[in-house]
């Protein structure tokens, strides 16, 4: 189904939508929809890092939620081990989550305050009913010793930690069942410059050490481009350009890519890279453009933009585009 | 504990004494001042008397409720054919006379002329044989007079009203100018009489020295002086002789709580205050601006037996429990200092023509605790609790049912006191069942001794007692009632009070007076179980 | 969400008719009867009978229900058995003293209560805190009608500032109303700014220790911005309940110091109402209260979300 | 895995009893707990201890000495009845300390139920919050009195009247708190390792809303003692002779200016009682929040 298909696939999505229902009226009828996450379709490789980048509002965090079950789909189909998740119902999601990890962006506010960090790294084994307590003590200090936390911070709080610590909780935390993928949802954003380095430096690590998949969900793209196998950008909803992390990097088709690695500063004059400057305000994901949902802030528009939507095409090695600059050139 | 920690504590006890006082302080403090004499009487003219009073009446319709705040602000509006003067004997006040014809079964009353209502026409026969009639029906002193009357008809002219009865009533003017239970029959136009009908009063209208200018039912009931007032021209005696509308407005204020009552004396917000607990006597006499009414052993207390459940359906019982009580303790612990109680016998007071000091002897208040033993023993008491029903705004029953409860389980009864708000305890008392005693304050200075309010007679009111000594004291009530000659009627009264003193059907316990509070610029307001004000006027404070 | 609003009122009409029911069943399986409050202690039993089958009260329960319902479900609720009034004329007089008071006491209450709270809060553990603890613990643990009675004593007795009692609406007295609603104002805000300290010392200690407090704190942002801008608003939601609740309360009437104080509010209406078993009036006064919680809940609600735009209405 | 259950016994047993000797240590530390906990521990030795502590019966009756001020007979003075202040205050902790934390234990679990379950599950809400508007409009004395006609007055009676009328304000109180905590990503992230919901509600909404619920008990508990003072004089509470602090003040407020003991020495036992109450509460709640420990 999807070109480039490479065999030990961990997670196949398809036709991913996800639309919020706005209500209204006295009777709460739906009057619309945020059309959040609208048709999207990607896989990740076994122990394979997809980054994903978009604006805030572009749907990538809602995808991360919906293939955890956190969020209900309201379409499309996603395999994950081969297991059809959206299918899973009550214990079997729950099931789901010994396999599949999401570690979350905010390192303060995803910690229970009234748990220690020993509690906290145990929790998923002990709701899963995982090893006797004291054997979970001593697989929760592997773990702690593993992301490079002490043994004696086992009883201590996280209001007593920094961010980064913090942040080594939560990755901890994720590992503890042994997951075949984690979901990273802006781990690092807030976290400072210098920490943010350790902190991918020990994902990558980890990714080695027990073969790990990431979803890698980021605004940041030099922290995506770092850490990433392959990168998906995303825009309302949709995906707008899929390629090896070098090869989009290096030569990002789609407009709007080429505008959001245009923002970013670069050490090397020599570089050159066409400019563009968006204008305008991302609409509203109530009421999508028509056409490419891209053309109201598109410097390269033309009369086609306006009507039809773009077919995500491959433009060879893998590297697909949904854009109709790209099939004017091609064809 | 140390420190600072412990200062939360500090700090409450300190806010909390700094409370307490500031309360003790405000109540000490006397002054001692002696009021002066009015000057002239002109001088009294003006002002508005503002009265604190206990209940609140839905309506001012002294026919259709027998509660005391019903006829109350009542008295100041109408009036009767005959009100009572000091001795509760009924005087000519309406009526110009009385003559008593056809051996005591005709009574021909003649008006007096050119007495105006407040809506401004003379009252004249066909006013009052209205007034009469749904007084007859309605009213409770009227359904106690139905059964002897016969008829009322206009006599000579339109001042002259004949009442003929079927049989002797000896009780008949005595009812008619009763002033308990709103018994009294006042006299109404014509006009308001019909559109009244059986409902109550829209618009209340009399002869009285007051009329009516505003009723907002539980806040204030507002009088003005009725400029065309015709007195009697005689001197003032209780309800009686001469009204003088002083003050140009009277306002009640209808409030419940005491403490507010004589706080309003006290700041001058309020001229008097009704009804106040007589522990307070020391506050008000100690306060500069006001000054205690004591109305003397005005009211009598009652343990009334419920006799158709046993223990009390044996007279045995009865006489038991009467040699519980201390009567003493009970008139101390309800009424405090000896001065605002008296222990008597008799069911009518002192002044009354009905007073039976000397019945009651071996019975009324002798406390015998074996003897009450024995005879609770013989009365085959098994030992079910007995319920002393009291309802909860009625401290003085409350108080006194805890004494007796004491007094009464140390002779082996067990005694359960129920409280409960005022409608769910007389909810309980009407049934047949579920309780036994149940204590209650009567007026003493009754009229007459049908009035009394005890009695009622075989399986009347509360009581549920039929037996043959029931029977036996319906018969003697009978004979007293149809006796008009003052002494023979006089020696019936005793033979039936005694009667009630073997047979016990209830208890009397002591009389006790009643306290108001008095602001001192407010005079003439007198010592009587009916507080009027009439005759009373505000003295002008000098600019000062 | 004027949606959200107009739904919420609709929901009205069916917890006002179950509220109804109930108040219409409680108010008859109370004990006692309303004739002999009416008739007085020593009425003669046929006067009674004959009243009880004037008020149609003889019929048997069910009867009286169904008669009772069809009037409700037309909006009338009756005729007072004491009053002379229609039930709803009756509650409508009684309203403004109320209101008026439930303003006072609660603005008082919030005046006194929120900078107590966060003074205590910013302080804590030093004396200013411990004082302010004190304080509304008093404030907690004092009956009110003792606290009423005290500043009677003070107020009017010794000083003659202010009226004991009473009230005279605005329409006659205009601002000299207020003079009338001081003391009864103060008890009730005494009480208000007590429950209303506490509640927002709790909730403040607990946002101050949130780490986005610290974080903000670390930023290197004024203590004062810290306090005001970032934590009160979120200290506010406990806060807005209780304040919100209470004034439900309030706004029901509180009898014992509209009783003390001789104010005709509803408070004082309800409570005689019970006290001489005037069915109309009780079940009015329910189904007014009832009506008042709902509203005021939904004033509340549509608080939280402009306090905490996270929570959205649909 | 879960077969190896059985042997963590003692090293559960071992964890508790590390657990209890630190609250032991931080409970000397946390002197609002101390104070408070002292507060209520005299109140209950009161309550248990009542005929051993009382100087004299508390109902004998003596008119003759009725409203005597403070002495060394009657340490706090005697009321209108003649009875002994003293001995009445001791007894009437009994019936005040039973009915304020029957209220507020009832109260509280109720109201936990019904909040958290409202808190949590939008559906619920919508059903639990309708109804309690309905019956928050019910004022506790219309429910006491109409109980006191079905059952009987008495102290059930009073519990279960002022616990239909006091549950709703908890049920609201934890509804909001939850409404808050829910919304915090580590409710989302608790989700994600696959945490149950009745998992969740215990371990991270109950915990993180229990700030406003142990102020709110507190008030349930003052608010109880005081409405029985009301109740009682309504004739729809605890009976006369009985004694009960709230019973005490209500109805010595007659004496207040002639014989200020009457209500001071009932007054100062509940403001203690709720204070000590109070006290206990906050520093719970500072033990129980990490963030505050020191």
């Amino acid at each position: 189904m999807l070109a480039g298909h490479r065999g030990d696939v961990i997670l196949e999505v398809s036709d991913l939508v996800k639309y919020f229902p706005v209500t209204g009226g006295i009777f709460s009828r739906t009057v619309g929809h945020v059309k959040a996450v609208d048709g999207i379709s990607f896989f990740i490789g076994q122990g394979e890092t997809l980054g994903i980048v978009g604006e805030s509002g572009c749907g990538k965090s809602t995808t991360g939620r919906v293939i955890l079950r956190l969020i209900e789909p309201t379409n499309g189909r996603a395999f994950f081990e081969g297991q059809d998740i959206f299918a899973l119902k009550g214990e079997a999601v729950r099931k789901l989550r010994r396999r599949m990890q999401i570690i979350f962006q905010d390192p303060y506010s995803s910690l229970n305050p009234r748990m220690t960090v020993g509690d906290l790294v145990g929790e998923p084994l002990k709701v899963h009913g995982i090893l006797n307590p004291s054997d979970r003590k001593d697989r929760v200090h592997d773990l702690m010793a593993r992301v490079g936390l002490d043994a004696y911070h086992y009883h201590k709080y996280p209001h007593e930690f920094s961010g980064g610590q913090r942040q080594r909780v939560g990755i901890a935390r994720a590992l503890a069942l042994n997951p075949g993928l984690i979901v990273c949802d802006e781990p690092v954003s807030a976290l400072d410059v210098s920490i943010q380095s350790q902190v991918l430096n020990l994902l990558k690590d980890l990714q080695q050490e027990f073969s790990l998949a990431y979803m890698f969900i980021s605004h940041n793209l030099a922290v995506v481009k770092h850490i990433s196998d392959r990168v998906m950008v995303m825009y309302l909803g949709r995906i707008v350009e899929t390629a090896d992390t070098d090869a989009l990097f290096d030569h990002p088709q789609h407009p709007y890519t080429i505008s959001l690695l245009s923002a970013i500063p670069t050490m090397d004059p020599a570089v050159k890279c066409k400019r563009i400057i968006l204008t305008g305000d991302v609409p509203s994901p109530v009421n999508i453009p028509t056409g490419c949902r891209f053309h109201t802030r598109c410097p390269y528009r033309f009369d086609r933009c306006l009507i039809e939507d773009p077919r995500f095409g491959d433009i060879g090695n893998a590297h697909f585009v949904a854009c109709h600059l790209m099939e004017q050139r091609d064809g | 504990m140390s420190d600072k920690k412990s200062s939360v504590l500090w700090v409450c006890l300190i806010i909390l004494l700094g409370c307490f006082s500031v309360m003790v302080c405000t109540s000490g403090k006397t002054l001692a001042q002696t009021s002066a004499p009015a000057d002239s009487d002109k001088a009294k003219f003006g002002g508005t008397i503002t009265v604190a009073w206990n209940l609140a009446p839905a309506h001012l319709d002294p026919n259709k409720s027998t509660g005391s705040e019903y006829g109350d602000i009542g008295y100041n509006i109408f009036e009767g054919l005959f009100e009572p003067d000091a001795g509760q004997v009924a005087t000519p006040h309406l009526a110009e006379s009385c003559k008593v014809e056809n051996g005591g079964k005709t009574y021909l009353v003649t008006l007096r002329r050119g007495v105006k209502f407040h809506n401004g026409k003379e009252m004249i026969a066909e006013d009052v044989i209205a007034s009469f009639n749904r007084w007859l029906t309605n009213n409770g002193g009227g359904k106690m007079v139905a059964p002897y009357f016969d008829s009322i008809t206009q006599g000579a002219g339109p001042y002259e009203v004949v009442i003929r009865l079927k049989q002797l009533y000896a009780p008949f003017l005595n009812i008619l100018s009763s002033n308990v239970a709103n018994q009294k029959m006042f006299v109404m136009p014509k006009s308001v009489v019909e559109a009244a009908g059986d409902k109550p009063l829209d618009n209340p209208v009399g002869t009285g020295p007051y009329k009516l200018a505003g009723f907002i039912p539980d806040q204030h009931a507002k009088l003005v002086r009725f400029t065309e007032y015709t007195p009697v021209k005689k001197p003032s005696s209780f309800m009686a002789g001469e009204r003088k509308a002083y003050a140009d407005e009277i306002v009640y204020k209808f409030l419940p709580e005491e403490a507010v009552r004589i706080a309003g004396v006290q700041s001058g917000e309020f001229d008097f205050a009704v009804q106040v607990s007589t522990d307070q006597y020391k506050v008000l006499a100690g306060d500069p601006k006001a000054e205690p009414l004591i109305v003397p052993e005005t009211m009598e207390h009652f343990f009334i037996f419920n006799g158709a459940q046993p223990p009390f359906n044996n007279i045995k019982a009865r006489q038991a429990l009467n040699h519980c009580l201390g009567i003493d303790a009970i008139a101390m612990a309800t009424s405090g200092d000896s001065k605002f109680w008296v222990l008597d016998p008799s069911y009518m007071i002192k002044k009354s023509a009905w007073y039976t000091p000397d019945v009651g002897k071996g019975v009324y208040n002798t406390p015998n605790i074996e003897k009450a033993r024995q005879l609770l023993t013989e009365s085959g008491y098994a030992g079910t609790p007995v319920v002393i029903l009291c309802s909860s705004a009625d401290t003085v029953s409350v108080q006194a049912a805890q004494v007796a409860k004491a007094q009464a389980e140390a002779a082996g009864f067990k005694v359960d006191v129920q409280v409960y708000d005022r409608p769910t305890a007389v909810g309980i008392r009407s049934k047949k069942e579920g309780w036994n005693i149940f204590p209650s304050g009567f007026i003493a200075s009754n009229p007459d001794p049908q009035v009394f309010g005890a009695w009622m007679g075989t399986n009347r009111w509360i009581t549920n007692w039929d037996d043959a000594d029931s029977r036996k004291m319906d018969a003697v009530f009978d004979r007293m009632m149809v006796e008009i000659d003052p002494s023979k009627r006089l020696d019936i009264v005793k033979e039936w009070n005694q009667e009630i003193y073997r047979t016990l059907p209830f208890i009397k316990l002591h009389n006790y007076s009643i306290l108001h509070a008095r602001a001192k610029r407010l005079q003439g307001v007198e010592a009587q179980p009916r507080i009027m004000f009439w005759n009373a006027w505000k003295e002008k404070v000098p600019a000062s | 969400m004027f949606n959200f609003i107009i739904r919420r009122l609709l929901l009205l009409i069916p917890v006002l008719l179950v509220v109804a029911v109930i108040a219409f069943l409680s108010t008859h399986i109370m004990p006692g009867d309303p004739v002999i409050m009416i008739l007085g202690d020593f009425a003669p039993p046929e006067k009674i009978a004959a009243m009880r089958l004037q008020l149609g009260l003889d019929k048997p329960l069910y009867v009286q229900f169904v008669i009772w319902a069809q009037h409700i479900l037309c909006g009338d609720m009756g005729h007072s058995l004491f009053l002379n009034q229609p039930v709803t004329q009756a509650i409508i007089g009684r309203v403004e003293p109320t209101l008026l008071l439930a303003l006072i006491g609660q603005s008082l209450g919030i005046l006194i209560g929120v900078p107590l709270g966060i003074l205590a809060a910013v302080k804590h553990r030093t004396w200013i805190d411990q004082g302010s603890i004190g304080i509304s613990l008093i404030g907690i643990s004092m009956p009110s009608f003792w606290l009423a009675l005290l500043l009677i004593m003070v107020f009017s007795v010794r000083l003659h500032i202010l009226p004991s009692s009473g009230y005279i609406p605005l329409a006659e007295a205009g601002f000299g109303t207020i003079k009338y609603l001081i003391l009864p104002g103060v008890t009730l805000g005494f009480m208000q700014s007590a429950i209303i300290a506490r509640m927002t010392r709790s909730s403040m200690l607990d946002i101050l220790n949130q780490d986005y407090i610290r974080t903000a704190r670390a930023k290197g942002l004024s203590e004062k911005v810290v306090v005001l801008r970032h934590a009160l608003r979120n200290a506010l939601i406990p806060v807005v309940t209780v304040i919100g609740f209470s004034m439900a309360v309030l706004l029901g009437g509180t009898w014992i110091v509209e009783t003390l104080f001789n104010i005709p509010g509803t408070g004082a209406l309800a409570i005689t109402a019970i006290m001489r078993r005037d069915y109309p009036i009780i079940q009015g006064s329910m189904i007014f209260t009832a009506g008042i919680y709902v509203l005021v809940n939904l004033l509340v609600d549509i608080s939280y979300a402009i306090i905490n735009p996270r929570i959205k209405y649909g | 895995m879960p077969s190896s259950i059985p042997a963590s016994s003692t090293a559960e047993e071992a964890c508790s009893l590390d657990r209890f000797k630190k609250m032991i240590k931080s409970f000397g530390k946390n002197r609002y707990m101390a104070i408070g906990g002292t507060l209520i521990a005299i109140f209950m030795s009161l309550a248990l201890f009542a005929p051993w502590l009382a100087r004299c019966d508390p109902l004998a009756i003596d008119p003759v000495n009725r409203l005597h001020p403070p002495s060394f007979a009657h340490w706090m003075g005697t009321d209108e009845l003649g009875r002994d202040v003293y001995s009445r205050v001791v007894f009437g902790s009994r019936t005040s300390i039973q009915i304020g934390f029957l209220v507020v234990f009832l109260s509280t679990a109720l109201g936990l139920i019904t909040g958290l379950a409202a808190g949590y599950f939008k559906r619920v809400d919508a059903i639990v919050m309708r109804i309690l508007d309905g019956l928050m409009a019910f004022p506790d004395i219309i429910i006491a009195v109409t109980l006191a006609a079905v059952w009987g007055s008495g102290k059930l009676t009073l519990v279960l009247a002022m616990v239909t009328a006091y549950f709703p304000r908890m049920t609201r109180t934890v509804r909001a708190a939850a409404i808050n905590v829910c919304d915090l990503e580590y409710v989302e992230s608790a989700k994600s390792i696959g945490c149950t919901n009745f998992y969740i509600i215990r371990q991270y909404i109950l915990p993180n809303s229990l700030s406003p619920i142990i102020v709110q008990a507190a008030f349930i508990f003052a608010a109880a003692v005081l409405s029985e003072a009301a109740l009682s004089f309504l004739g729809v509470g605890i009976k006369p002779p009985t004694p009960s602090w709230g019973g005490m003040v209500s109805q010595g407020r007659t004496y207040l200016t002639i014989a200020p003991w009457v209500i001071v020495f009932p007054g100062i036992a509940i403001a203690m009682a709720v204070l000590g109450l109070n006290l206990l509460g906050d520093g719970l709640r500072d033990h129980m929040d990490p963030r505050l420990q020191f």
